[in-house]
C-alpha cells in the first residue's frame, strides 16, 4: 500500500506543479490545493498505513490494536489548517491584484515600480540639466 | 475481503459515473450535480466504514460531510445563479 | 527560567492580542512600544542567561522531550531574538513617527507583532514541525503586511511573494514528513541523535530538500526572484522589518539543520551550500548594480548578501561559522537602517529612483552620516561592523583553502561599495533635480523622530564596529555551540545518546 | 438475522446510488438529472445509514445515525432546489423533449419570479413541441 | 406548547428519580410521561390540544415521506435502467394552497422527494409553485394528484 | 603613541564645530593638532635614530588575534612626521584656498580624518590595524576628491579612485591575512623576522601578488595610475596633500615596510623593478599629453611612484644604496610634491587659471610663490644644491650598482622628463605679461610652499641633519643596520656623469615639448583608463544583462527557476548515492483504496484538460474528497472530516471570489517545459518516499501520545489530545495562522473600499455585474435555514466540546458553526447574518487567542512551564487548560473565518452599488 501511495503522492505533486506552473494564478492555486493534498498525503504514508482502528481509546480505556499512527493525523490537521488559511488569504489576495492589477495572468503581471534608470559613473549623462548650483574653486 | 469490505468497493464504483458527469458538464449545474453525487456517495461510504470498521466515529464523518456538500451546492447554487452562464 | 525563554514568544503575541482586542489607536501605539521594550529587555536577559548557564531547554506544555515542543535557547538563538528584539525597537519607534494612520486601523501593530511572534518562535524551537508553524506565522503576517495598502508595485510584488513562499511551505513541510517518516522524530535533538541511522544518499536528498525550502525563505540563488519583486514595494518601516528579520530566518534554519542534523556528508552538502553562496553573492550584487531605485538596489544587496551568511556555513569551520552568525547578526542591523533611510529619502523626495534624486549631501549631511556608515559596513569597509564579518569569513575561507569563494566574496564587497558609491553620488553628492519635493513628516512626529530609531540603528553598527570583540566573542561562542551539538542534545534529551 | 438486514439495507442503498449514478450519466438534461440524484441518492444514502443504525442496537448510535439520515433528507430537497432554480436563471435549458415550460418568461431581471395568473398564458408556445 | 413543556419537565423528573441522565432513559421516561399526559388529556386547555393531534400525524407524516421517496426511487431506477427511458419532463406551474413559509417549504421539499416531481421554485407573491415532473403526461393530474395526497398532508400538520 | 592616534582622530572630530565657532581663523587653530603631532613625533627622533624601536599595544578584537598595535621605527617616524608636518602647512593653506566655502567644515573634519588615518597607517604594526587605517585613507581620499560633488566629473574621479584603492585593498587584506596565516602572526614587527619562512612557503607566490596589488594601486603603479590624475578633480590642498605627499605613499610605505620580509626572493626584485620603472616611463610619458598645471604634477608624482617602486625592488640586490635612495629620495619628493602643488593651487586661486601656456610674468606679481616654485622645481630636476639632486644621485648609484643598464638607461629617461617639466613650471614665473589684477595670496597660501621648498634647500645644503633618520629609514627598509654618510658633493662618478645626462635630455626635450605635446594629444594611445571605463561598461551590461534574465518579473519563471533548481539538486544528491531505495515490507494492499486512489489521479489529471476555472476547481475538488476519503479508510475520522469541511470551504471561497471577477482571463493552456518539470519533480518525490519508507519507523512518539493520552491528557481522542495539550504549541501556532489570514482578507478587501474607490480604473467593468452579492433569495431555503441555523450551531458545541475523547474538537466545531452563519447569510443576506453575532468577529479572533494564550498561564502557579496542562474538576466534571485552549481555538477559527466571508460579502455588495 505505502509502495502505491509513493506513487500516488508522486503523480499528484506532478500534477499540481504543472497546474502552478501555469501562467493564470487561479491555476496556481489550484495546483497548491493539490500538491497541498499531496504533502498531506506523504506526511501520513510517513506515518505508515495498515492500521484496522482509529486512534481513539475506548472508554473502559483499553486501546485496539493496530491502531493508526496519531502524529501524523494531528501533524496533517495543523497543516490542513494553515494550508487552508494560507489558501483563503491567496484567494482573496488573488482577487485583490485582479481588480488592481486587471490580470491574473502571472505572466502579465510584470513588476509594476516606478521606472528608474540606472545612472551611469563612466559617462556623463547625456542631458545635463541640472545647473550647477555653486562655483567653486578646485 | 467481507461483504461489506465488497460493499465498499461496489459503492465507490459510482463515483466513474458522477465523475463524468463532473467533466463533461455541459453546464456548470451539471458539474454539480455529479459533485453533490460524489458527496452523496462520500456519506454513504462514511456510513459505511463505520459498519466495516466497526468505529462509529465515522458516523460523524457522514454527519459533517453532509452538512457541508449541503452547504457548498448552496454556495455553488448562488454562484450559478448569477454567472453561471460564464462558468461552463 | 523555563519562562524566560517563552518570553520572546509571549511578549509580542501578548502585544498582538491586545491590538487586536482594544480597538483605540492610540491604546495599540503604547502596546507595541512597551511590547518591543519588553521584548528587548527579555531576549537580553534570556542572552545573559545563556551566557551564564549555557544552554538552555523548557518542555512546552511539560511534556518531556522528544514528546512534547522544546524550545532551546542557545547562544545563536539568544543573539538572534536580542537583534530582533533590536530592530523591532527601532521600526517601532520609526512607525510611531511615521503615523501611517490607514495602516494602523487595519491592524499594522498586531501584525507587526504576529510577525515578531513568527521569528522568535522560529529561533527558539527545538521541533522541526514546530519550526514549520512559526514559519508560516510569520509568513502570513508578513503577507498581510506586504500587501497592506495595495498599490500597485505591492500587489503585484505580494503575488510573488505569495507564490513562492507558499512552494517553500509545501517543500518544507513534505521534507518534515520525509524525515519524520525515516527517523520517527520531530525533535531536533532526538533527529539529530537518529539520522545516522539514514542512508548517507537518502539524507543528502533530504538535506537538498530543506536547502531549497530554506533557501526560498533565506532567498538565496536561483531561490531569490521573489525578494527583490516584492521588498521594494511596502512602506519602509515593513520593508525595513522584513529586510532585517525574515530572511535571517531562512539563514538561522539553514544553520542549524546544517550543523545539527545534516553533516554526514560535508563534502557533498556543503559543498553545494559554498556554490549557493558564491552565485547568490554574485548574481545579487550583479543585479543590484542594474537597479536605478534605492529600494530596489537595497533588496538585490539583501539577496547578495545571504550569500556570506552561506558561505561560513558552507565551510564550516568554527572560524567561518563565526563569521557567519556575526554577519547575520550585524546585516540584520545595518539592512534595516538602511531601508528606513531609504524611507525617509523617499519622504524627502517623493522617490527613490537615483536620477531623480540629489542634494541630500548639503541639504541633509547628518542623513548623509546615517547613510554612509551602514552603506560602508554593508560593503565590508573598515572599522565598520561588516569588516568584521568580511575579515572574519575570508580568514576562515583562505583558511580552508577555499580560494575561490573567498575572492568571490571580496569581490561581491567591491562591487557593493560600487553600489553603494553610485547610490551615495546619486542621492546625495548630484545636485538636486529641478522639481522640488516637501517633506512629509509624520503628523506626531517630525524629523527627529524618524531619524532617531535609524541613529540608533548605525550607533549600534557602529559601537559593534569599533568594538567587535563582544559580539565576536559570542559568536564564537555560537559556533562552538553548533559545532558541537552534543551539549544541545543533553540539554533538549536529558542523556547524550 | 441481523446480519442479513443490514446486508439487506447495504446492497439496497448502494443499489440505489447507483441508480443515482446512472441516472445523472443517462438523463437528457439537468432537470431531469437531478430527479435522479434527489430521489434515488437521498434514498441510497438513507438505507446505509439506517443499516448502520440496525447494526449497532445501540441507542445512542442510532440516534446519530437516523438524525443524519433527517439532515439529508431535509438538505436535499432544498439544495435541488436552489441548484433546479439558479441553473434555470443562469440560462440552462430544459431538454427538447420537455413537454411543457410554464415558467419560461416568468422570471424577471432582479430574479423575482412571477406567479402564472399574472402572465398568462400558461404554457409557453416556444417550449411547447 | 404547554402540554409539550409539561412533558419535559416531567421526564427531567423522571430522570432524576431513575438517577440516569442519559439520552435513553430520557427518550424512555419522555415516553411514559406522554401516556400519563394522554390520559391527563382533558384537563389541558383546547389550544394544547393540538400536541396531542401532533403528536399521532408526525409520526404518519414522516411516513408518508419515508413511503414517497421510496416509491419515487423505484420510478426513477425503471426509467433510468430502461432503455428507451420513456420520460416526458415538463415544468409545470402548480398553484399554492399552502400559506405559510414553513408549508410551503414543507410542500416543497415534499415534491422534490416524491415521484416524478421536483420543485423549482415559488413565485414572489407565494401562489405559484413550478415543478419539474419527470413524467408530465397531463399537467392537470399532476397537479391534482400533488394536491390530494401531499398538500393536504403538510396542511394537516401544520393547521 | 596610541594616544596620538585616538587625539588625531578625535581632534579631528571636533573640526565642523570649531569651524562654526571660529570661522576663517579655524584653519590656524585645526593645524595646532598635526603641528602638536609633529612636534610629538620629533620629540622621539633621538630615540629612533639612536636605534630603538617603541612598540605599543592595546587588545581589541582578542577574538581574532587583532591588537591596537603600534611600531614606531625610522620608516614609520619619516612618514609621521611628513603627515603631521605637511598636514599642519595644507590645514592653513586650506582655510586660505577655500574661504567662505559653504562646506569648509565638513572639509576640514575629512582632511583631518585623513591624516589621523594616514598616521596611523605608517604607525599600525597589526596587519588588521593597518587595512583599517589603509581603507580609512582611501575612504577619507574618496570624500576628499568628491569634495566638488556637484559636478560629474568630480563624483565619478571619487568613485574610480575608491574603486580602485579599495579593490586593492581586498587584494592586500587577503594578502596580509595569508601571511598572518603563514607566519603564524598578525604583527608585522614578527612577520618582519620570519622572510625565510614565508619565502620558502607555498604560498609565497600568491599572498606576495596580492599585496603587491594592493600597494600598486593605492600608490598609482602601473597600470593602475589612471585614478591618480582623475583625482586632480579634487580641491588643491588634498592633491598636494594625499597625492604628493602622503596617501600614493601608503603602497610605497607598505612596500618598503614588507621589504625585509617579502624581499629577497628573484619574483620580488623584478616585479618591483619592472613595474616601478614602467610606471617612471608612463608618468614621464603621459606628462606631454596635459598643459594643466595640477595634471602635470600628478604624472610626475606617477613617476615618482614608480621611481620609489624601482628603488625599494633595488634594496634587496644592493648593499645600502637603495635603501637610502629611498630615504632621500622620499623626502625629497614629499617636500617639492607638496610644495608645487600649493603653489598650483596658489596661481590657479589667484590667476584663476592652471593652463601652462596662459601663464606667464608671475613671478613679479607672485614673488613668494615663485621663490618657492624656483625651489622645489630644482629639487625636481635633481639639480644642486637641493635634496632631490641627492636623492636622484644616489638611486643612480644603487641603480648601476645592481640593474641591467637597460633600465638604468630608462630611468635616465624618466628623470630627464622630470627636468623638463621642472622648466616647464618655472618658465611661466618669469617669460610673458602677468595676468591683469593677479596678486600675491594670503599668507596662508604661500606659507606652506616656501617652507616645504626651503626645508628641500636647506637639507640638501646640510644633508648631515637628515642623515641619523635617513640612517634609520634605510635600516628598517634594508631589514639591517645602515649607516651611510649623505653628502651634497658625492664626486664625479657615472652617477654624476647620469645626472648631467639627465638634465641635457631635459632641456632638450623641453624645446621639443609643444611637437611632442601636439603628436601625443592628436594620438592618444589607449591606456589602461579605457579599460577601466570598458571593464566598468562591460559590468555594468552584465549587470543588466543578469537581471534581465533572472528578474524577468514572471512568476513562472520564478517558478521553473526553483523547481529547476529543486530537481537538479536533490536529484543531484540521488545520483550523488548511486542507489535506489526501496521499502522491503508494506502493508496489504487494499482494493477498495486502490480504486480511490486511481480515480483521484484520474480525475486529477483530467482537471488539467478542463477550460473553465470553476469546473477545474470542482473536479480538483474530488482530490480533496478523495484524500478525505481515503483518511477515512485508513482509520483518521478527524482528518477526514477536516479535510472534507475544509475543501469545500475552499471551494465556496473561490466560487465567491470568481463571482466577483469580471475580467477571468481564460485558462491557458500547459506547455511541454512545464510538464518535464513537474514531472520530475512528481518522480522525485517518488523516489525520496520510497527511500523514507525503506526505513524502519520509531514509533517512540506515537507509542508515549497513546500511552498518556487518557491517564495524564484526559482524552481519549489521542489526535486531538496531541493537537491541545502534547503538541499545543503547534496548535497556537495554528490558530495564529487562521486569524492573521482573517486578519488578511479583511484587510485587503477593506482597503479598497475605503481609499481606491475612485481611482479604481476597473471599477467601472465590475459594476457591470448585476446582483452580485444577491442572497438566494427564496422562500424555501429562508425557511430551511431558520431551522438550520440553529441546528447547526447546537452540532457545533457538541462537536467542540467532545472533542476531546472523540472526533470534532474547536476547529471542526468552529467550521461548522461557520457554516450556520454561512447559511443564514446565503438566505438571508449579509446584514441578517451580522445581527446574529454581537460581536465583531476579528474581535472574536482577538478575544480567542486570548483565551488560548490564558490558558497557558495557571501552570504558572504550579512552577510548572508554559502551557502545562492544569486540570481542576468542577461539580464532578474534569475541566482542564487543554479544553479552555480548545475554546480559544474555536474562538478564534470561528472569528477569522467569518471575518473573512463578511468582508466578501460586504465586497460584493459594494461592488453592486453603482
Ligand atoms: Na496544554
Ligand atoms: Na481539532
Amino acid at each position: 500500500m505505502e509502495i502505491l501511495l509513493a506513487f500516488l503522492v508522486g503523480g499528484l505533486f506532478a500534477v499540481g506543479v504543472y497546474l502552478m506552473l501555469r501562467p493564470h494564478l487561479i491555476q496556481f492555486l489550484i495546483g497548491f490545493l493539490v500538491v497541498g493534498n499531496a504533502a498531506n498525503l506523504l506526511i501520513f504514508t510517513a506515518g505508515r498505513l495498515g492500521s484496522q482502528f482509529p486512534p481513539l481509546i475506548h472508554s473502559n480505556g483499553g486501546v485496539a490494536q493496530p491502531i493508526a499512527n496519531p502524529l501524523p493525523q494531528a501533524l496533517i490537521l495543523t497543516a490542513i489548517v494553515i494550508g487552508f488559511a494560507l489558501a483563503a488569504f491567496g484567494i482573496v489576495l488573488f482577487f485583490r491584484a485582479q481588480q488592481v492589477l486587471g490580470t491574473l495572468n502571472g505572466e502579465e503581471m510584470l513588476e509594476a515600480f516606478e521606472p528608474a534608470p540606472i545612472p551611469s559613473l563612466v559617462d556623463e549623462p547625456h542631458d545635463p540639466t541640472q545647473p550647477s548650483q555653486e562655483q567653486i574653486p578646485s | 475481503m467481507s461483504f461489506l469490505g465488497g460493499a465498499l468497493v461496489v459503492l465507490m464504483l459510482t463515483i466513474p459515473l458522477a465523475v463524468y458527469r463532473l467533466v463533461k458538464g455541459p453546464s456548470l449545474a451539471d458539474r454539480v450535480v455529479g459533485l453533490d453525487l460524489i458527496t452523496s456517495v462520500s456519506v454513504a461510504l462514511a456510513a459505511l466504514y463505520a459498519l466495516v470498521s466497526g468505529q462509529t466515529a465515522f458516523l460523524d464523518v457522514a454527519i459533517a460531510l453532509a452538512l457541508f456538500a449541503f452547504l457548498a451546492t448552496l454556495g455553488l447554487a448562488r454562484y450559478i445563479e448569477y454567472r453561471g452562464h460564464q462558468g461552463e | 527560567m523555563s519562562w524566560l525563554i517563552v518570553l520572546p514568544l509571549i511578549i509580542p503575541l501578548t502585544t498582538a492580542l491586545l491590538c487586536l482586542v482594544v480597538p483605540y489607536r492610540r491604546a495599540q501605539r503604547y502596546f507595541s512600544l512597551v511590547g518591543a521594550l519588553a521584548l528587548l529587555a527579555a531576549a537580553l536577559t534570556l542572552l545573559n542567561q545563556v551566557g551564564q548557564r549555557g544552554i538552555s531547554a523548557v518542555q512546552i506544555s511539560d511534556w518531556q522531550a522528544p514528546f512534547g515542543i522544546t524550545f532551546v535557547a542557545d547562544h545563536l538563538s539568544a543573539l538572534m531574538v536580542v537583534v530582533t528584539g533590536i530592530v523591532a525597537l527601532a521600526v517601532a519607534l520609526y512607525a510611531l513617527a511615521a503615523n501611517d494612520t490607514a495602516r494602523e486601523a487595519l491592524g499594522y501593530y498586531a501584525l507587526t507583532n504576529f510577525l515578531l511572534v513568527g521569528v522568535n518562535g522560529a529561533f527558539l524551537t527545538g521541533d522541526l514541525f514546530n519550526l514549520y508553524v512559526w514559519f508560516e506565522v510569520l509568513l502570513l503576517s508578513s503577507f498581510v503586511l506586504m500587501v497592506l495598502g495595495g498599490d500597485k508595485a505591492q500587489l503585484s510584488g505580494g503575488v510573488k511573494y505569495f507564490a513562492v513562499s507558499l512552494l517553500s511551505s509545501v517543500l518544507f513541510l513534505s521534507a518534515v514528513g520525509l524525515l519524520y517518516g525515516a527517523t520517527g522524530a520531530l525533535n531536533l535533538a532526538d533527529l539529530a541523535t537518529r539520522v545516522q541511522e539514514v542512508p548517507t544518499g537518502l539524507l543528502s536528498a533530504l538535506a537538498m530538500l530543506f536547502l531549497v525550502a530554506f533557501g526560498l525563505k533565506a532567498a538565496v540563488f536561483p531561490f531569490f526572484f521573489w525578494l527583490p519583486a516584492s521588498y521594494p514595494a511596502p512602506p519602509a518601516m515593513i520593508s525595513a522589518l522584513f529586510a532585517g528579520l525574515l530572511t535571517k530566518v531562512g539563514v538561522y534554519a539553514l544553520i542549524r539543520v546544517f550543523t545539527l542534523l545534516f553533516t554526514h556528508e560535508t563534502a557533498f552538502t556543503h559543498s553545494v551550500i559554498l556554490w549557493i553562496a558564491g552565485l547568490t553573492l554574485l548574481l545579487g550584487v550583479l543585479s543590484a548594480l542594474a537597479q536605478g531605485e534605492i529600494r530596489r538596489i537595497l533588496s538585490f544587496q539583501l539577496v547578495s548578501h545571504i550569500g556570506y551568511m552561506l558561505m561560513g556555513l558552507g565551510i564550516l569551520t568554527p572560524l567561518a561559522l563565526t563569521g557567519s552568525v556575526f554577519y547575520a547578526l550585524n546585516h540584520m542591523i545595518i539592512i534595516s537602517a538602511l531601508f528606513l533611510i531609504a524611507g525617509l529619502i523617499y519622504r524627502l523626495q517623493g522617490t527613490g529612483v537615483l536620477v531623480s534624486l540629489g542634494g541630500l549631501y548639503r541639504s541633509h549631511p547628518w542623513l548623509a552620516v546615517l547613510f554612509l556608515l551602514p552603506a560602508l559596513s554593508l560593503a565590508g569597509i573598515p572599522p565598520f561592523s561588516g569588516f568584521w564579518a568580511k575579515l572574519t569569513l575570508v580568514t576562515a575561507g583562505l583558511q580552508a583553502e577555499q580560494y575561490w569563494i573567498v575572492a568571490a566574496a571580496l569581490l561581491v564587497g567591491l562591487l557593493t561599495l560600487l553600489s553603494m558609491g553610485i547610490v551615495f553620488a546619486e542621492a546625495f553628492w548630484k545636485n538636486p533635480p529641478p522639481k522640488s519635493y516637501r517633506f512629509t513628516p509624520g503628523a506626531t512626529g517630525g524629523w527627529f523622530a524618524l531619524t532617531l530609531p535609524i541613529a540608533g540603528l548605525v550607533l549600534l553598527s557602529v559601537g559593534i564596529g569599533l568594538w567587535a570583540d563582544p559580539l565576536l566573542r559570542l559568536s564564537q561562542t555560537a559556533a562552538q555551540e553548533l559545532l558541537d551539538p552534543s551539549q544541545y542534545i543533553q540539554v533538549v534529551l536529558g542523556v547524550s545518546r | 438475522m441481523l446480519d442479513l438486514v443490514v446486508y439487506a439495507l447495504v446492497s439496497v442503498g448502494i443499489f440505489f446510488l447507483f441508480i443515482a449514478a446512472i441516472g445523472v450519466v443517462r438523463m437528457p438534461d439537468l432537470y431531469n438529472r437531478m430527479h435522479a440524484t434527489s430521489k434515488a441518492g437521498t434514498l441510497g444514502v438513507g438505507l446505509i445509514l439506517v443499516a448502520v443504525a440496525v447494526f449497532y442496537q445501540d441507542l445512542s448510535i442510532a440516534t446519530r445515525a437516523l438524525s443524519a439520515l433527517a439532515f439529508v433528507i431535509l438538505t436535499a430537497p432544498v439544495a435541488a432546489h436552489a441548484l433546479g432554480r439558479a441553473a434555470y436563471l443562469s440560462g440552462v435549458k430544459p431538454c427538447d423533449t420537455t413537454f411543457v415550460d410554464e415558467l419560461a418568461g416568468h422570471y424577471q431581471a432582479n430574479h423575482k419570479l412571477e406567479s402564472v395568473e399574472e402572465t398568462l398564458p400558461a404554457s409557453n408556445p416556444e417550449s411547447n413541441p | 406548547m404547554r402540554a409539550f413543556v409539561h412533558n419535559v419537565v416531567l421526564t427531567i423528573f423522571w430522570m432524576a428519580v431513575t438517577e440516569a441522565f442519559t439520552l435513553g432513559n430520557f427518550l424512555i421516561g419522555f415516553a411514559l410521561c406522554f401516556l400519563i399526559l394522554l390520559l391527563a388529556r382533558p384537563l389541558f386547555d383546547p389550544q394544547s390540544q393540538r400536541y396531542f393531534i401532533l403528536a399521532w400525524k408526525l409520526p404518519r407524516f414522516a411516513g408518508l415521506m419515508l413511503w414517497e421517496i421510496v416509491l419515487s426511487s423505484i420510478r426513477v431506477a425503471q426509467a433510468v435502467l430502461s432503455p428507451d427511458m420513456k420520460i416526458k419532463p415538463g415544468i409545470i406551474a402548480y398553484p399554492l394552497q399552502a400559506k405559510s413559509d414553513l408549508e410551503i417549504t414543507l410542500l416543497a421539499n415534499l415534491i422534490t422527494l416524491t415521484p416524478g416531481t421536483l420543485s423549482l421554485d415559488v413565485s414572489s407573491d407565494r401562489k405559484v409553485l413550478y415543478v419539474h415532473g419527470m413524467f408530465v403526461d397531463d399537467p392537470q393530474k399532476v397537479i391534482e394528484s400533488t394536491h390530494e395526497s401531499l398538500e393536504k398532508a403538510v396542511l394537516e400538520v401544520t393547521r | 603613541m596610541v594616544v596620538a592616534s585616538i587625539v588625531a582622530f578625535l581632534g579631528a572630530l571636533t573640526a565642523p564645530w570649531l569651524y562654526r565657532w571660529l570661522g576663517s581663523a579655524a584653519g590656524w587653530v585645526l593645524a595646532l593638532l598635526p603641528l602638536g603631532l609633529a612636534v610629538y613625533f620629533a620629540s622621539l627622533l633621538p630615540d629612533v635614530v639612536g636605534g630603538q624601536t617603541l612598540r605599543h599595544s592595546l587588545a581589541w578584537v582578542p577574538s581574532l588575534g587583532v591588537n591596537f598595535s603600534f611600531y614606531l621605527d625610522g620608516l614609520s617616524l619619516l612618514f609621521a612626521l611628513l603627515i603631521t608636518g605637511i598636514g599642519a602647512f595644507i590645514v592653513i593653506y586650506s582655510g586660505g584656498y577655500l574661504k567662505g566655502h559653504p562646506d569648509l567644515g565638513r572639509f576640514y573634519l575629512i582632511i583631518l580624518l585623513f591624516m589621523a588615518s594616514m598616521l596611523g597607517l605608517v604607525l599600525a604594526d597589526n596587519i588588521v590595524t593597518l587595512f583599517v587605517m589603509w581603507e580609512l585613507t582611501s575612504l577619507t581620499s574618496y570624500l576628499l576628491i568628491g569634495f566638488s560633488h556637484s559636478e560629474f566629473k568630480s563624483r565619478r574621479a571619487a568613485t574610480q579612485a575608491l574603486l580602485v584603492t579599495a579593490g586593492g585593498g581586498l587584494a592586500l587584506l587577503t594578502g596580509l591575512i595569508l601571511l598572518a596565516l603563514m607566519g603564524g602572526s598578525m604583527e608585522i614587527s614578527e612577520l618582519l623576522g620570519q622572510g625565510q619562512l614565508l619565502r620558502e612557503h607555498p604560498l609565497y607566490l600568491p599572498a606576495l601578488i596580492l599585496v603587491l596589488l594592493g600597494a600598486f594601486t593605492k600608490s598609482a603603479q602601473f597600470p593602475f595610475h589612471f585614478w591618480l590624475p582623475n583625482a586632480m578633480e579634487a580641491p588643491t590642498p588634498v592633491s598636494a596633500y594625499l597625492h604628493s605627499a602622503t596617501m600614493v605613499k601608503a603602497g610605497v610605505y607598505l612596500l618598503a615596510r614588507l621589504q625585509p620580509a617579502l624581499g629577497g626572493s628573484e619574483v620580488w626584485s623584478s616585479a618591483l623593478m619592472v613595474f616601478g620603472l614602467a610606471t617612471l616611463l608612463t608618468g614621464a610619458t603621459l606628462t606631454f599629453r596635459h598643459t594643466d598645471l595640477k595634471r602635470l604634477l600628478a604624472y610626475s608624482t606617477v613617476a615618482a611612484l614608480g621611481a620609489l617602486v624601482f628603488l625599494i625592488g633595488l634594496v634587496p640586490l644592493t648593499d645600502y644604496y637603495a635603501a637610502m635612495g629611498f630615504a632621500a629620495f622620499l623626502l625629497a619628493h614629499s617636500l617639492y610634491k607638496g610644495g608645487l602643488f600649493m603653489a598650483a593651487g596658489a596661481v590657479d586661486h589667484e590667476a584663476g587659471t592652471r593652463d601652462i601656456t596662459q601663464l606667464g610674468g608671475l613671478f613679479r606679481v607672485m614673488p613668494l610663490t615663485g621663490v618657492a616654485v624656483v625651489l622645489a622645481a630644482l629639487s625636481l630636476a635633481g639639480l644642486p644644491p637641493v635634496l632631490g639632486f641627492i636623492g636622484k644621485e644616489v638611486l643612480y648609484v644603487a641603480a648601476l650598482q645592481a640593474a641591467p643598464a637597460w633600465m638604468v638607461g630608462l630611468a635616465v629617461l624618466g628623470f630627464a622628463v622630470g627636468a623638463m617639466l621642472a622648466l616647464l613650471l618655472v618658465v611661466p614665473f618669469f617669460r610673458g605679461q602677468p595676468p591683469q589684477e593677479v596678486h600675491e595670496g594670503p599668507p596662508s597660501l604661500w606659507l606652506g610652499p616656501l617652507v616645504l621648498a626651503g626645508l628641500g634647500l636647506l637639507l640638501g645644503l646640510f644633508p648631515g641633519l637628515y642623515n641619523p633618520l635617513a640612517d634609520a629609514v634605510a635600516s628598517a627598509v634594508k631589514g639591517q643596520a645602515v649607516a651611510y654618510h649623505l653628502k651634497l658633493w658625492p664626486g664625479f662618478n657615472l652617477a654624476l656623469l647620469l645626472s648631467l645626462l639627465t638634465v641635457l635630455l631635459g632641456v632638450g626635450l623641453y624645446f621639443l615639448y609643444p611637437r611632442l605635446q601636439a603628436w601625443m594629444v592628436t594620438d592618444p594611445v589607449p591606456g589602461p583608463e579605457n579599460g577601466y571605463n570598458a571593464l566598468l561598461r562591460g559590468l555594468m551590461r552584465l549587470a543588466a544583462g543578469v537581471t534581465g534574465l533572472l528578474q524577468s518579473g514572471s512568476l513562472r519563471a520564478y517558478l521553473i527557476w526553483t523547481f529547476a533548481g529543486l530537481v537538479g539538486l536533490v536529484g543531484l544528491a540521488l545520483l550523488h548515492s548511486g542507489t535506489l531505495l526501496w521499502p522491503s515490507n508494506a502493508s496489504e494492499v487494499n482494493p477498495a483504496q486502490v480504486v480511490l486512489m486511481a480515480m483521484m489521479l484520474l480525475g486529477a489529471i483530467i482537471a488539467l484538460g478542463l477550460r473553465s476555472h470553476l469546473g477545474m476547481v470542482v473536479v480538483v475538488g474530488i482530490v480533496g474528497a478523495g484524500v478525505a476519503i481515503l483518511f477515512m479508510l485508513q482509520n483518521a475520522p478527524d482528518l477526514s472530516i477536516t479535510q472534507f469541511l475544509v475543501e469545500t470551504l475552499t471551494a465556496i471561497l473561490i466560487a465567491l471570489v470568481l463571482l466577483q471577477i469580471t475580467t477571468i482571463g481564460q485558462v491557458p493552456a500547459g506547455r511541454p517545459l512545464d510538464a518535464v518539470v513537474a514531472m520530475g519533480f512528481g518522480g522525485l518525490m517518488t523516489l525520496l518516499m520510497l527511500g523514507m519508507l525503506s526505513q524502519p519507523l520509531e514509533l517512540h512518539l506515537s507509542n508515549f501520545f497513546t500511552d498518556k493520552s487518557l491517564p495524564e491528557g484526559f482524552g481519549r481522542n489521542i489526535v486531538n489530545v496531541i493537537l491541545v495539550d502534547f503538541r499545543a504549541l503547534d496548535t497556537f501556532g495554528e490558530i495564529s495562522v487562521v486569524g492573521l489570514a482573517g486578519l488578511g482578507v479583511y484587510a485587503l478587501l477593506r482597503w479598497r473600499t475605503r481609499n481606491d474607490k475612485e481611482d479604481d480604473p476597473l471599477r467601472g467593468t465590475t459594476s457591470s455585474v448585476h446582483l452580485i452579492g444577491a442572497t438566494l433569495n427564496t422562500l424555501i431555503l429562508q425557511t430551511a435555514s431558520r431551522f438550520l441555523f440553529t441546528l447547526l450551531i447546537l452540532l457545533s458545541l457538541f462537536l467542540l466540546l467532545r472533542g476531546h475523547n472523540e472526533p470534532g474538537g474547536g476547529f471542526i466545531g468552529a467550521l461548522v458553526a461557520v457554516g450556520a452563519y454561512a447559511l443564514y447569510a446565503l438566505a438571508h443576506g449579509l446584514a441578517a447574518s451580522r445581527k446574529l453575532l454581537p460581536v465583531r468577529p476579528l474581535r472574536l479572533v482577538g478575544v480567542g487567542l486570548l483565551i488560548a494564550l490564558l490558558s497557558a498561564f495557571p501552570s504558572l502557579s504550579s512552577q510548572r512551564p508554559f502551557m502545562a496542562g492544569e486540570w481542576f474538576t468542577v461539580f464532578g466534571v474534569k475541566i482542564g487548560t487543554p479544553v479552555i485552549f480548545d475554546i480559544g481555538v474555536y474562538l478564534t477559527v470561528f472569528g477569522a473565518l467569518l471575518a473573512a466571508i463578511f468582508a466578501l460579502e460586504e465586497s460584493a455588495l459594494n461592488q453592486e452599488a453603482p
